[in-house]
C-alpha cells in the first residue's frame, strides 16, 4: 500500500496556507482601522461635518482675515 | 481575551498535529494518506458549527437587532465558507489516491458542495448591499432560510446512491473505529472549533471598529 | 387649537456615510397647522420628511407622531400618515380608479365606489377615472395621489414639493384642498424650495440650512421678499 | 378579513397589470420557444437520448423561465416609486406576499403549460396516466420556487446587480426541490404511479410548507423601511 506523502503534504499544506493568509489579511485590515480611527479622532476635533462643505478661508469676513495673533484690532 | 485564546488555539492546532502524525496509527488498507483525515473532518465539522451559530445569531439579530449579533453572523459566513472550502479541497486531495477520482457526486460531497455554493451566496448578498442596516436584515433571512434548507437538502441529496464511507463518527451504533484514531480525530475537532471561535471572535471585533470608524 | 403638538422632532441627526445632512433638528406642528419646510438642495428637507414618514430612521434624536415614535413605533404612526412623495406611487396600466381602489385596499380601508367617485371628483380627475395613468400627464399623476391621500384622511399630511408640475389653475386648486384638510383639523408639513404662492397657506415657515432649522417663524411676521432675503442669506452662509 | 383583501388586491392589483401589458408573459412565451430550438440543437434528435434526459430537460425550462419571470417581481413597483408606498402600508406585511405569491404562481403556472404543451408536440411526449401525477409534482414544484424566489426576489429588488444575485441565492436553495421533481417527473414518465415517488412528494410538501412559512415570518423584516 503506498502512502502518498505527497497528498498528505498538500492537504496539510493547503489548509495551512489559506487559514495563514486569512489570520495576516484580519490584521492587515485591523491596522488599518486603527489608522483611520486615529484620523476620524483628529478630525473630530474640528467642527461636524455637515450637509454642506466648511467654508474656506477666503469666504472668511475681512476682520477674521485681518486676526492675527498678537496683531492690534484695526 | 481574544489573545490569549490565540494562543490557546496554536497550542490546540499544535497538539492536533503531534496526534495527527506521532499519535494515531498508519491506517491499515488506505496507508499514510488517511492522515488527511485529521483536517478533513474536523474542517467540515467545524463549518458546520459556523452554519448553526450563523443562523441563531440572524435570528437573535431579527428578534433583538443588536449589531454585535449581525457581526457574529458575518464572520461566522465568512469563516464558515472558508472552512467548508477547505473540507472540499482537502476531501478531494484524498479521494485521489483513495477511490481514484478528484471528485465524485455521491451524496455527502453533494450536499456539502451545495452548503457551500448557498453560503457563497450569502456573502455575495453581504457584499452588495452598501446599507450595513439593510444587509443585515436580509442576510438574516437569507441565513434562516438557508439553515432550514439544509435538512432538505440532506434528505433530497441523501436519496442519491453514495460511494463515500460512512460517516465515521456519529454513525448509529456508536463509534466503531478503534480509539487509536478516535482521540487523534477529537484533538483536532477541539483545535479547529477553537480556531473557528477565534476567528469570529476577531473578526466580529474587526467588524465593529470597522462600523466605528465610519460612524 | 390643542396644546400638545401632533408633530414633535426633538433633536434629529441623520448620518450618511461621513456626511451629517441633518445636525440637530427640532420642529414642532400642532394640529390644524401647516408648516412650509424651506431650504437649498441637498439641505434635508426631504430626509427629514422621509424620517417623520417612518422610511428612514434617525441617526439621533427623536420624532413623534401624536406620542408615537416614529422610528419605534412606525405602525402606530403609518395609520396616522398621509403621504405624497417624489414619486406618485401608481401603476401605469390601472385606471386612475384602480389605482385609488389598490391603495385604499392595500391600506386597510373600506373602498367604497361612491367614495372612489368623490374622491376623483374632487381632484378633476373624474373624466379620466376609468383611462390608464400612463396616459396622465406628471400633474394628473400628482393629482391622484393627492385623490388617495384625501381618501385616508390623515392626521398629518406630509408633502414633498406639492406644488411642483401643477399649473396656475391647479396650485389655486390645491391650495384651497389643503385648507380644507387644514380646517378638519390636519396638522400639515409641506417641503418646498421655491417662494411661490404656495406659502400662503403655510401657517409658519422653517428654513432648514447647515443640518439645523435655521429659521422658524409665523408667516405673518414676513412678507415673501423677507423670506427670500433670510433664505438667500441662509443659503449664502452655509455654501 | 382585511388580510385576505389585501393578498387579493395585491395579487389582482399584479395580474391585471401584467394582462395589460403582458410584459413578462410575451418574453416568456418567446422564451420558452427559444429554449425548444436550443435543446434541439443541443440533444439532437435522437429519441432515446432525447426520453432520458427530459425531465431535467423539462424541469430546465421550468427553471430558467421561473428565473426569470420571478425576478421581475418587483421592478413593477419601482416605476413611480410604489415600493414605497408598499413599505408604509400599515398592518402586517405578510399579506403583500402571499398576493404577490399567488400572482406569481399564476404566472407561472401559466408559462409551465405552454412550455409542457410544447414539449408534449415538438418531442412526441406521451403524457398517458402520467398526466394526474406529473400535474400534482408540477404545483408542488412551482409553489416552493416561487415560495423562496418571491421572497429573494424582494430582497434583491434594490440592489446592485440584481440580475446576477437573484440566481445566485435561489439556485441552491432550490436544489432538493430541483431534485424532487426531477426524479419523481422521470419515475411518472417511465409509468409509475404517483405511490412510487411518495418520499419526493413527501420532501416536496415539507419543503413548500417551511418556504412559504418563513418567507411570511420573515417578510415584514424584507419589506422594512
Amino acid at each position: 500500500m503506498p502512502d502518498h506523502w505527497s497528498f498528505v503534504a498538500a492537504a496539510y499544506g493547503l489548509t495551512a496556507a489559506v487559514l495563514l493568509i486569512y489570520w495576516r489579511r484580519l490584521a492587515t485590515k485591523e491596522r488599518e482601522v486603527e489608522a483611520s480611527k486615529r484620523l476620524n479622532a483628529e478630525r473630530s476635533r474640528e467642527p461636524s461635518i455637515t450637509g454642506h462643505p466648511r467654508s474656506e478661508p477666503a469666504s472668511r469676513t475681512p476682520l477674521q482675515q485681518n486676526q492675527r495673533p498678537g496683531a492690534p484690532l484695526p | 481575551m481574544v489573545k490569549t485564546l490565540g494562543w490557546l488555539t496554536a497550542a490546540a492546532l499544535a497538539a492536533g498535529l503531534v496526534m495527527a502524525f506521532g499519535v494515531a496509527p498508519r491506517e491499515v488498507t488506505q496507508g499514510n494518506v488517511q492522515r488527511i483525515m485529521y483536517v478533513h473532518v474536523p474542517l467540515i465539522l467545524a463549518s458546520y458549527v459556523a452554519f448553526v451559530v450563523l443562523a441563531v445569531a440572524s435570528l437573535v439579530y431579527l428578534v433583538r437587532r443588536d449589531p454585535a449579533a449581525d457581526g457574529v453572523a458575518h464572520a461566522s459566513g465568512e469563516v464558515g465558507v472558508m472552512f467548508v472550502g477547505l473540507g472540499i479541497a482537502t476531501g478531494s486531495i484524498w479521494g485521489k489516491p483513495t477511490w481514484g477520482t478528484w471528485w465524485t457526486w455521491d451524496a455527502r460531497l453533494t450536499s456539502v458542495a451545495i452548503l457551500f455554493v448557498m453560503y457563497l451566496g450569502y456573502l455575495l448578498l453581504r457584499g452588495t448591499i452598501d446599507d450595513p442596516e439593510r444587509a443585515a436584515r436580509y442576510c438574516a433571512v437569507l441565513g434562516i432560510v438557508a439553515a432550514l434548507d439544509i435538512p432538505l437538502v440532506h434528505f433530497s441529496v441523501y436519496w442519491w446512491r453514495t460511494l463515500h464511507q460512512p460517516p465515521s463518527l456519529m454513525k448509529p451504533g456508536g463509534f466503531t473505529g478503534s480509539s487509536s484514531i478516535l482521540w487523534p480525530l477529537l484533538v483536532n475537532l477541539l483545535a479547529f472549533i477553537l480556531l473557528y471561535v477565534y476567528f469570529v471572535a476577531r473578526r466580529a471585533r474587526l467588524l465593529r471598529a470597522q462600523a466605528e470608524a465610519i460612524a | 387649537m390643542s396644546v400638545e403638538p401632533v408633530v414633535r422632532i426633538i433633536g434629529v441627526r441623520k448620518v450618511f456615510g461621513l456626511v451629517a445632512v441633518l445636525d440637530s433638528v427640532s420642529l414642532d406642528i400642532r394640529a390644524g397647522e401647516a408648516v412650509a419646510l424651506l431650504g437649498a438642495n441637498g439641505a434635508g428637507k426631504t430626509t427629514l420628511l422621509k424620517i417623520l414618514a417612518t422610511l428612514l430612521r434617525p441617526t439621533r434624536g427623536a420624532a413623534t407622531i401624536a406620542g408615537h415614535d416614529v422610528a419605534r413605533a412606525p405602525e402606530a404612526v403609518r395609520p396616522l400618515l398621509g403621504v405624497v412623495a417624489h414619486g406618485a406611487w401608481v401603476y401605469d396600466d390601472l385606471t386612475a380608479r384602480e389605482n385609488l381602489r389598490f391603495w385604499a385596499t392595500v391600506g386597510g380601508l373600506d373602498a367604497y365606489a361612491d367614495d372612489l367617485t368623490v374622491a376623483l371628483a374632487g381632484v378633476g380627475l373624474e373624466r379620466v377615472a376609468d383611462a390608464r395613468v400612463r396616459t396622465f400627464s406628471a400633474g394628473m399623476k400628482r393629482r391622484l395621489s393627492l385623490a388617495r391621500v384625501m381618501l385616508a384622511r390623515p392626521r398629518v399630511l406630509l408633502l414633498d414639493e406639492p406644488f411642483a408640475g401643477l399649473d396656475q389653475r391647479a396650485r389655486k386648486w390645491l391650495e384651497g384642498r389643503l385648507e380644507a384638510m387644514k380646517a378638519a383639523g390636519a396638522a400639515l408639513l409641506m417641503v418646498t424650495h421655491s417662494f411661490g404662492r404656495e406659502l400662503g397657506i403655510a401657517d409658519r415657515l422653517a428654513v432648514l440650512a447647515g443640518g439645523r432649522i435655521a429659521l422658524d417663524t409665523a408667516r405673518g411676521t414676513l412678507g415673501p421678499d423677507d423670506v427670500q432675503r433670510l433664505y438667500a442669506a441662509h443659503a449664502e452662509e452655509s455654501a | 378579513m382585511s388580510y385576505a383583501r389585501r393578498a387579493l388586491a395585491v395579487a389582482w392589483k399584479d395580474l391585471a397589470v401584467e394582462r395589460r401589458s403582458k410584459e413578462t408573459l410575451n418574453a416568456l412565451v418567446f422564451f420558452s420557444l427559444l429554449l425548444l430550438f436550443v435543446f434541439q440543437f443541443t440533444l439532437g434528435g435522437d429519441r432515446e437520448r432525447l426520453a432520458a434526459v427530459l425531465p431535467g430537460v423539462l424541469w430546465l425550462g421550468f427553471v430558467l423561465s421561473a428565473l426569470l419571470a420571478l425576478g421581475r417581481t418587483f421592478l413593477v413597483e419601482r416605476e413611480h416609486d410604489c415600493w414605497e408606498g408598499l413599505l408604509l402600508a400599515p398592518g402586517d406585511k405578510s399579506a403583500i406576499y402571499l398576493g404577490k405569491l399567488a400572482g406569481n404562481l399564476a404566472l407561472m403556472l401559466v408559462v409551465e403549460a405552454l412550455v409542457l404543451g410544447l414539449f408534449v408536440v415538438f418531442f412526441d411526449i406521451d403524457l398517458g396516466r402520467a398526466l394526474p401525477g406529473l400535474l400534482v409534482v408540477v404545483l408542488l414544484g412551482t409553489l416552493g420556487l416561487a415560495a423562496v424566489g418571491t421572497l429573494f426576489a424582494a430582497m434583491t429588488a434594490n440592489v446592485r446587480a440584481r440580475e446576477l444575485l437573484f440566481p445566485v441565492l435561489l439556485l441552491p436553495v432550490q436544489i432538493p426541490v430541483l431534485l424532487a421533481t426531477v426524479k419523481a417527473t422521470e419515475a411518472l414518465l417511465l409509468g409509475e404511479p404517483l405511490g412510487a415517488v411518495g418520499h419526493w412528494v413527501k420532501l416536496l410538501l415539507a419543503a413548500d410548507v417551511v418556504y412559504v412559512v418563513v418567507s411570511l415570518l420573515t417578510f415584514d423584516v424584507v419589506l422594512e423601511a
